[in-house]
């Protein structure tokens, strides 16, 4: 399961894609929105995408966690107005033992902040501003 | 010749609108029509990864009639 | 939230365990049966614990994970017959940044399966065998 | 004078009960108890971590009376 979805995300269908008997281990990361950045207090936060462009990309890092780690790897990715609290992104791994499961999330996260066009813009009290990831 | 410019994030809001249709001059790199487009303020440019038809490429990248062009700035998905 | 629980798990609910406002990330690690053990079939698992010393030493994990990484943990291992797919110990950490989010999650799993007394036994077709967790 | 065992995983099984009050001599230690409760076998003993009032004791920790004692087999959790 690769995606991007404009409402809230199902994380437990997200965990579910990623059901094998085989596996022993699966991790579930949530990238949330958090209430305030570096001091500031963040209300709500605006993702944006290039679809055409973001979907191929997300599938290509799952097929590499694949073949790396015989990880099966769902992503899923909001756009639209995320609330506080709720999760932006959702990647499941799972794998047959659990080294490979955290190796393989970590990179399925950190790849997607380098590599899949998606914008952040945070929502204050009185303003907003796009947000780039720190780099690599 | 024809071009299809889609425009995301902060691009997006300075040009305001997501796309265009626009018309340029054959031989026009990416880095040629994204100067055109945006001119430097006195923060200078938004550094961004240009991109031909939903692939990233150099900004010395002629642009072909019919082409799909965006220019992306710095990544904050997650 | 710090448990033994005797039927299935709520991941859901251990994952809720750990909402705060203040969290960029949440990793919610499953460790869950696998229908193999060096190549032999297994049908189910059995999961025993000393309650008394299992649940204050998840406990400890939990705000050592918290102490050092400023961590929400919830850790919630199930006892008795264990369905193949199904997670015998669910784990979900919150954190503000993401890094601190992989390491104290792994280090919760970790010490867990060092430290924590709870015993496996792998059911076969044809029998059984108790099965411990490999040497740190 | 008085003490309650614990058994868990292969322990119990072999043993044939969950937990038992034992009579002992005043004296014996942690270690000496498993030695006489579970005699070797062709494989030797299997390997325990002591326990006394649900703390990991020393095999060389004289008992108490009321103690409650167990021996912890390698652990299988997670």
């Amino acid at each position: 399961m690769i995606a991007l979805v404009d409402g809230r995300i199902d994380v437990a269908g997200v965990r579910r894609a990623v059901d094998d008997s085989g596996f022993g281990a699966v991790l579930v990361f949530e990238g949330v929105g958090r209430d305030s950045f570096e001091g500031r207090a963040v209300v709500a936060l605006e993702y944006e995408a290039y679809p055409e462009m973001a979907v191929p990309e997300m599938q290509r890092i799952a097929d590499e966690a694949q073949a790396r780690w015989g990880a099966k790897v769902a992503i899923v990715h909001r756009t639209g107005r995320v609330a506080i609290g709720e999760p932006s992104v959702v990647i499941a791994v799972g794998t047959p033992h659990r080294a490979a499961c955290y190796e393989a999330s970590r990179y399925a996260i950190d790849e997607l902040k380098l590599r899949v066009p998606v914008w952040k813009k945070e929502i204050y009290a009185d303003g907003s501003a796009w947000k780039a990831n720190a780099p690599g | 010749m024809k071009v299809r410019v889609l425009y995301f994030a902060n691009l997006r809001e300075r040009r305001g609108v997501a796309e265009e249709e626009l018309e340029i001059e054959p031989g026009t790199t990416l880095a040629a029509l994204y100067a055109s487009l945006f001119p430097a303020g006195p923060d200078g440019r938004i550094p961004v990864a240009y991109t031909r038809n939903r692939a990233v490429s150099p900004g010395s990248t002629p642009i072909e009639p019919g082409d799909e062009v965006s220019f992306l700035p710095p990544l904050g998905g997650g």
